[in-house]
C-alpha cells in the first residue's frame, strides 16, 4: 500500500499524517515537496493540516495554485483517493476539488478540543470500516472551519449523501453542523477534524485508525 | 545620520548611558565614539544585554549537573536524556512590548523564544506560557488577555508547535504591567548541538531569515526602563511577528544543520544585528567586519545605526565554513528566505561596520562584554513576615460557599478558554497537555518510548511575603511537578520578573529569591540551564509582586509509565503524602476567604516552608509509585491546599471525591493550608497498605484522607457540592468574565 | 502603478468578523451602528503605465488568486 | 448612512500578508507585481443624518476598536 502526503511550506501537520499512515499502512508515505510537478504512483493521497503559507490571504488559498495540485486534480478524475484534514480540506475547497468554502469560525477565536462528531454516511469509502458506528470523536485545532456553501450546493451535497460527517455540537458555525464532506464521485474527502491525530490511545484516541483502513481497504 | 549627530552629554544620556560608562568608553576607544558606536555600547551595556544589575547573583546558581551538557550562557540550556538524545529549553519575557501591543507582543515573544532553541539545532517539540495579567476589574484586562492569548496561539499554532501548558494569574500587582513568559523546548541529537562561538578569521558571516526594517530601534533599551503613563502615548514601533515566516526558518536551518557548514550561529534578538555579531566575535574570540549595504532590508535609506538596532524579527546571523556559501545560498533559496553574505570574521578583534564604502564603526570587541557594568546593586532584605497559627485563621461561616469561591477565583478557575486557543496536539506526540489540568505536560520523544515532561509555576505571594521561602517554593513547586507525572526532574530554566532594581527593597527581592531557588537547585540536584531576567517591571513607582518563574524540564523514560489526574477511579483511596500542618499564611483562604490581601487589611504572613530534604525523598517515592502502576493518579497540593487537589481530581477523572480525617489539625487548616511537599494519590484498594507502610518506611508522613466515587465533592463536616456544581464555578468563571461587556 | 483589489463578501453569505465588530461597536455603546462588514484590500505595485492592460491582469490575478468566487466579490481600482 | 473605515499598517511596519500575496502572484506568473500589501475595509451601516457628527463618533470607533493605532492607521468615508 503506497501513500503519499503534499507539503506545502508550513503544512505543518504533515508528521502527523506521516505518523498516521506510517502505523496504519506499515510503511512510510512518501512525503511530496509542493514544487514537484507530478504525484508519485501511489494509491492514497493525504493533504496535512497547518498553516500552508501562514494562511496568508486565505487558509488554503495560495496552497491551491501550486502545481502538484493541478497534478492531484487530474488523478482526481481518474479517481485517486484523497483526503484534506483541517488545512488540507481548506486546500480541496479553494482548489475548486471540493465545493464551498472555510470561513473564520464563528466565535472567530482559534479552537483546539476533542471533538464529538456523527458519521452520517457509513457508506462512503471513508467509512465503511466503522460497521455502522455512528459516534466518534476526533481533535479539531482550527480557525476557519465554519463551512459555507450557497443553499443549492448544501441541498445537493445532503441529497448525494456527500455529507459524511456532522459536529455532534456545532463548534464553529458551519452550515447544517457539516465537519467533513466528500466529491460526487466520492473518492475526495475534506474535514476539518483531524482523524490523523486519533490513531494513538496516547496521543488523541483511536477512534482515526478505521477511516484509514476503510479507505486503504477498499483499494 | 552617523557624522553628523554631535555626542553630547544629552545624546549619552538618551542612550541609558551613566557617565562613568561614558567614560570607559572613551578610555577603551581613546577617542570620542560616533553615533554608531555610541548605540552599540549602549544597546550592549543595556540591563537586557548585559545583564548589569543581575549578573553577580545569577552566578551563583548552581548550573551543573550530571546531565548538563550546557548551562547558562548559550542561547538556551542543553541536557542529556540518553540515546543520543539533547533537550534544549528557555524561558524568556516580552512583558513590555505584550502590554503595548498585547497580540504582536506576546506573538513575538513566542517567535524569539523559538528562535533561541532552534539556533541551537533542536526542533521545538513544545511551548509553554507563564501569564500574569492584572486584576479582572481592570479596565485593561480583559482586552490584554484576549489579545496575549490570541497572540500566542496565532504564532506557535501557525508555526506548527504545539503549546502544552502554562500557567495564569491575576492580581492587581500587575495592572500596570503584565508579564508574557514563554518558554521552549527543543529535542537534538547531541552530536548535532550548535553553539555560537564565531571560531576562526576569514569566515564568511551569513545573514539569513526576513529583511530588516526600523522595527523596535531601541527595543532593548525599552525592556530596561521603567515605565510612565507617558510610555504608551509615545508608542514605540513594536515588531509585527511572522509566523510563516519563522516555520520557513526553521525547516531551512535544519536543512543546513544536517550539513557541516555551519560553524556558529545565533538568532538576532533584543540588539539584533549588534548583539549577534558581537556575541559572536566575541565567544569565538575574533573580530567581524559587516558590510552593511549587504544587509537585506526592507526599508529605504536606512542607516547604519538603524540597521544594527533594528529588531526585526526572523532573522538569524551565521559564521560558516568557507566553500559552504553556495550550499547556503542554495538552501536558503529553496525556502524563498533572503539569504547575504554580510561579512567575514578576522583576526583583529575589533567590531568593523563598512557603509557606502565608508568605515562607520571600528572599536575593540572585548570591552563590550569585559567592561560591562557588573553592579553591585544596593539591596535590603524583606522583613520577616508573622507566622499565621491555624488557630488564629477562622474558619469559613460557610464551607461550600468558601469551596465554590476557592474553587472559582481567577487563579484556581479553569483556563480552558485560554488553552482551547492553543493546538496542543500538533507533531502526534502530546501524550498529556493543560486538557487533563495535569501537573506538568508530556511529549514524547518522537519515535521513542520516552517522554520530556515540562512544566512552569511561580506563587508571587509567597515570594513577595518571603523572597527566599518563595525562591524555594517555585523550584520545589516544578519538581513535585514533574514526579507527579513520574518524570525524574533534571534541570530548569527561569524568567525572573522584578520591579526597578535600583531600589533597594526591589533589589532585596531579587537577591533573595535567587537565594532561595539557588537552595533548593541544590538540594534536589536540580541544575538551572537558562534563563532571563525582566527588571523594572513597574508603573509609577508600583512594583509587580516578585515573580520568578520557573520552567522545569523531567524525562520518563517508558511512557507507558506516567500518571494524570485523570486516573482515578471509583473505590480508589486516597492517600496524602507528606505532613499537614495547616499552613494557612499566605494561603488562597486567607486571600479570597479571609481578604487577607485587600488594601484595608493588608496582612501579609510567612508562606509555609519548604523542607528540601523530604521533598527529595517524597518525589522519589512518588515516581517509584507510579513506575510500579501502584497508583492510579497523582495531583501535587498546591494553591488551596488538599480540598483545591481533591476536587481537581474529580474534575479530571469524573469521579467525586470524599476527604475525611482531619486529626488533630483544625478542619478548615487541614483543607486548605498550604503545607508543601506533598502529593495526593488515588491508590487502588489493594495496594493502600504497601504504599503507606512503605512510605513510613523512608521517614515519609502518609495517610488516608478519604475516598474516590460518587457525584460529589465533599470533605467530611465542612462542604459537600455535586461534581457538576463545582465543576460549573471553576468552568464558568473565564469564559463569564471574558463575555462580559465593558 | 498602483492597483486597488476591494475583496468583499458577497451579499447573503453570513459574516462573523462583520457581525462581533457591530457588536462590540454596541457594546461600547455606539448603539448608533445598525450592522458591519468586513472586506480586505490588497494594494499593488505595478510595473508599466497601461491601464487597460494592468486592469485586465489585476482581473485575472483576483480570478486566479486574489479573491474567492465562491464567497467573495471584488472590484479593482487603477492609479496611474 | 454608511462609513466606510480603511484600516492599514503603517508604513514601516511589515506586512507579512503582502509579501506572501505579492511573491505568490509572482509566482503564478504575475511578474508585474513589484510588492502588495494588504489592508482591511470596515463597512458601518450607522442611524442618523448628520455626517460632522457621524464623522466624529466613527473617529472614536477607530481609537477604541477598529483600528489598532499602535501598528494600524485609519481614514474614513461617510456616505450620507
Ligand atoms: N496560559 C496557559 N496556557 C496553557 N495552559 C494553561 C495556562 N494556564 C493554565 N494552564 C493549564 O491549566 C492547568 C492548571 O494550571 P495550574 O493551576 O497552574 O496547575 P499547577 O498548579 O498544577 O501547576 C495546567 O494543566 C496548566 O497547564
Ligand atoms: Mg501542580
Amino acid at each position: 500500500m503506497r501513500t503519499a502526503v503534499i507539503v506545502f511550506p508550513a503544512s505543518n501537520c504533515d508528521r502527523d499524517a506521516q505518523s498516521a499512515l506510517a502505523k496504519i499502512t506499515g510503511r512510510d508515505p512518501i512525503m511530496v515537496w509542493h514544487r514537484e510537478t507530478e504525484l508519485p504512483d501511489v494509491d492514497f493521497v493525504v493533504i496535512p493540516g497547518g498553516f500552508s503559507y501562514g494562511d496568508y490571504l486565505r487558509s488554503g488559498a495560495i496552497a491551491a495554485r501550486s502545481e502538484i495540485i493541478s497534478d492531484l486534480k487530474k488523478k482526481v478524475e481518474k479517481g485517486l483517493p484523497v483526503a484534506g484534514f483541517c488545512n488540507g480540506f481548506q486546500v480541496l475547497t479553494e482548489a475548486g476539488i471540493l465545493p464551498g468554502a472555510l470561513m473564520r469560525n464563528k466565535s472567530l477565536k482559534y479552537i483546539c478540543k476533542p471533538q464529538p462528531l456523527t458519521i452520517v454516511n457509513s457508506k462512503s469509502r471513508f467509512t465503511t470500516g466503522y460497521n455502522g458506528q455512528k459516534d466518534v470523536t476526533f481533535p479539531i485545532a482550527h480557525h476557519d472551519g465554519n463551512y459555507y456553501a450557497d443553499k443549492k450546493t448544501i441541498d445537493r451535497l445532503e441529497k448525494n449523501g456527500q455529507v459524511v460527517f456532522r459536529y455532534n455540537g456545532n463548534p464553529n458555525g458551519s452550515i447544517n453542523d457539516i465537519a467533513g464532506i466528500t466529491n460526487e464521485a466520492g473518492n475526495v474527502l475534506g474535514m476539518m477534524p483531524h482523524p490523523e491525530r486519533a490513531v494513538d490511545p496516547l496521543h488523541g484516541g483511536t477512534d482515526g485508525i478505521e477511516l484509514f483502513k476503510s479507505v486503504l481497504g477498499a483499494l | 545620520m552617523s557624522k553628523k549627530i554631535k555626542i553630547t552629554p544629552e545624546v549619552v544620556k538618551e542612550h541609558g548611558l551613566s557617565e562613568g560608562e561614558y567614560e570607559i568608553i572613551l578610555d577603551r576607544l581613546g577617542r570620542e565614539p560616533n553615533i554608531n558606536e555610541l548605540g552599540i555600547f549602549s544597546v550592549m551595556w543595556s540591563e537586557h544585554c548585559s545583564y548589569k544589575s543581575s549578573r553577580r547573583h545569577l552566578g551563583k546558581f548552581l548550573t551543573t549537573g550530571k546531565r548538563v551538557i550546557q548551562g547558562p550562557g548559550e542561547n538556551a540550556g542543553v541536557i542529556d536524556i540518553g540515546d543520543n538524545h539533547a533537550i534544549i529549553f528557555k524561558m524568556e519575557s516580552h512583558n513590555h512590548p505584550s502590554y503595548i501591543e498585547p497580540y504582536q507582543g506576546a506573538a513575538t515573544g513566542v517567535g524569539g523564544i523559538m528562535r533561541d532553541v532552534f539556533t541551537m539545532g533542536a526542533r521545538p517539540i513544545a511551548n509553554m506560557n507563564a501569564l500574569r495579567f492584572g486584576e479582572p476589574s481592570h479596565p485593561k484586562t480583559k482586552s490584554l488577555v484576549a489579545g496575549v492569548v490570541a497572540g500566542i496561539g496565532g504564532y506557535g499554532n501557525c508555526v506548527g508547535v504545539p503549546t502544552v501548558g502554562g500557567e495564569t494569574n491575576f492580581h492587581a500587582g500587575y495592572n500596570g504591567n503584565i508579564l508574557v513568559n514563554a518558554m521552549c523546548v527543543g529535542l537534538a541529537d547531541q552530536d548535532k548541538v550548535f553553539y555560537s562561538a564565531a571560531k576562526g578569521a576569514g569566515n564568511p558571516v551569513f545573514y539569513v531569515g526576513s529583511k530588516t526594517g526600523r522595527d523596535g530601534i531601541h527595543g532593548a533599551t525599552m525592556a530596561s526602563a521603567e515605565f510612565d503613563d507617558d510610555s504608551e502615548e509615545k508608542r514605540p514601533t513594536v515588531q509585527v511577528g511572522d509566523p510563516f515566516t519563522e516555520k520557513l526558518l526553521i525547516e531551512a536551518c535544519m536543512e543546513l544543520m544536517a550539513t557541516d557548514a555551519i560553524i556558529g550561529i545565533q538568532d538576532m534578538g533584543a540588539a539584533g544585528l549588534t548583539s549577534s555579531s558581537v556575541e559572536m566575535a566575541d565567544k569565538g574570540g575574533v573580530g567581524i567586519e559587516i558590510n552593511l549595504d549587504k544587509v537585506p532590508q526592507r526599508e529605504t535609506e536606512m542607516t547604519p545605526y538603524e540597521m544594527m538596532l533594528s529588531e526585526s524579527q526572523e532573522r538569524m546571523l551565521m559564521v560558516l565554513k568557507p566553500g559552504k556559501e553556495q550550499l547556503a545560498f542554495d538552501i536558503f533559496n529553496k525556502w524563498e528566505l533572503d539569504v547575504a553574505q554580510i561579512g567575514k570574521t578576522t583576526d583583529t578583534g575589533r567590531l568593523v561596520l563598512k557603509h557606502k564604502r565608508k568605515t562607520v564603526c571600528d572599536i575593540p570587541i572585548a570591552p563590550l562584554g569585559d567592561d560591562a557594568p557588573n553592579l553591585d546593586r544596593p539591596h535590603v532584605p524583606t522583613p520577616q513576615r508573622d507566622v499565621l497559627a491555624a488557630s488564629d485563621a477562622r474558619p469559613p461561616t460557610d464551607y461550600n460557599d468558601a469551596m465554590l469561591k476557592i474553587m472559582s477565583c481567577p487563579d484556581v478557575a479553569s483556563k480552558r478558554w485560554i488553552w482551547e486557543q492553543y493546538d496542543r496536539h500538533v507533531m502526534a506526540d502530546t501524550m498529556d497537555s493543560s486538557q487533563s489540568g495535569g501537573d506538568a505536560a508530556i511529549v514524547r520523544v518522537h519515535g521513542t518510548n520516552k517522554a520530556v515532561a515540562i512544566t512552569t509555576d511561580c506563587t508571587p505571594r509567597y515570594c513577595y511575603a518571603d523572597p527566599v521561602e518563595g525562591g524555594r517554593q517555585v523550584v520545589a513547586e516544578t519538581y513535585r511537578n514533574l514526579c507527579s507525572v513520574g518524570a525524574e526532574p533534571i534541570a530548569i530554566t527561569d524568567c525572573l520578573n522584578f520591579g526597578n532594581p535600583e531600589r533597594p527593597e526591589i533589589m532585596g527581592q531579587f537577591v533573595g529569591c535567587v537565594e532561595g531557588m539557588n537552595e533548593a537547585c541544590r538540594a534536589l540536584d536540580y541544575p538551572v540551564v537558562s534563563g532571563n531576567v525582566s527588571l523594572y517591571n513597574e508603573t509609577n513607582g508600583v512594583a509587580i509582586p516578585p515573580t520568578p518563574a520557573v520552567g522545569g524540564v523531567g524525562l520518563i523514560d517508558d511512557v507507558e509509565k506516567h500518571a494524570t489526574l485523570a486516573g482515578a477511579k471509583a473505590g480508589d483511596t486516597l492517600v496524602l503524602i507528606g505532613k499537614t500542618e495547616g499552613w494557612l499564611g499566605s494561603s488562597l483562604y486567607g486571600r479570597e476567604v479571609l481578604g487577607h490581601e485587600r488594601p484595608d487589611v493588608a496582612l501579609f504572613y510567612a508562606p509555609p516552608p519548604v523542607d528540601l530534604a523530604s521533598e527529595k525523598a517524597a518525589g522519589a517515592y512518588v515516581r517509584r509509585l507510579i513506575r510500579d502502576r501502584r497508583v492510579t493518579a497523582v495531583h501535587d497540593c498546591s494553591d488551596g491546599g488538599l480540598a483545591v487537589s481533591a476536587a481537581e481530581m474529580a474534575f479530571s477523572s469524573g469521579q467525586g471525591t470524599s476527604l475525611k480525617g482531619h486529626g488533630d489539625v483544625p478542619l478548615h487548616a487541614w483543607l486548605f493550608g498550604e503545607d508543601q511537599g506533598r502529593y495526593l494519590l488515588a491508590v487502588d484498594e489493594n495496594s493502600v497498605n504497601p504504599v503507606i507502610s512503605t512510605a513510613q518506611s523512608k521517614g515519609l508522613e502518609a495517610r488516608i484522607v478519604g475516598k474516590v466515587g460518587g457525584d460529589n465533592v465533599s470533605a467530611d463536616g465542612a462542604y459537600d457540592l455535586t461534581l457538576s456544581k463545582l465543576k460549573d464555578a471553576n468552568e464558568g468563571w473565564l469564559p463569564g468574565f471574558m463575555a462580559e461587556t465593558a | 502603478m498602483k492597483a486597488i483589489v476591494h475583496v468583499g463578501l458577497k451579499p447573503g453569505v453570513l459574516d462573523p468578523q462583520g457581525r462581533t465588530i457591530a457588536g462590540s461597536l454596541q457594546n461600547l455603546g455606539f448603539d448608533e451602528v445598525k450592522g458591519a462588514r468586513q472586506g480586505k484590500v490588497i494594494e499593488l505595485d505595478i510595473k508599466g503605465d497601461d491601464v487597460e492592460a494592468a486592469k485586465a491582469r489585476v482581473t485575472e490575478m483576483c480570478e486566479k488568486l486574489l479573491a474567492n468566487t465562491v464567497i467573495e466579490s471584488y472590484r479593482i481600482e487603477i492609479e496611474a
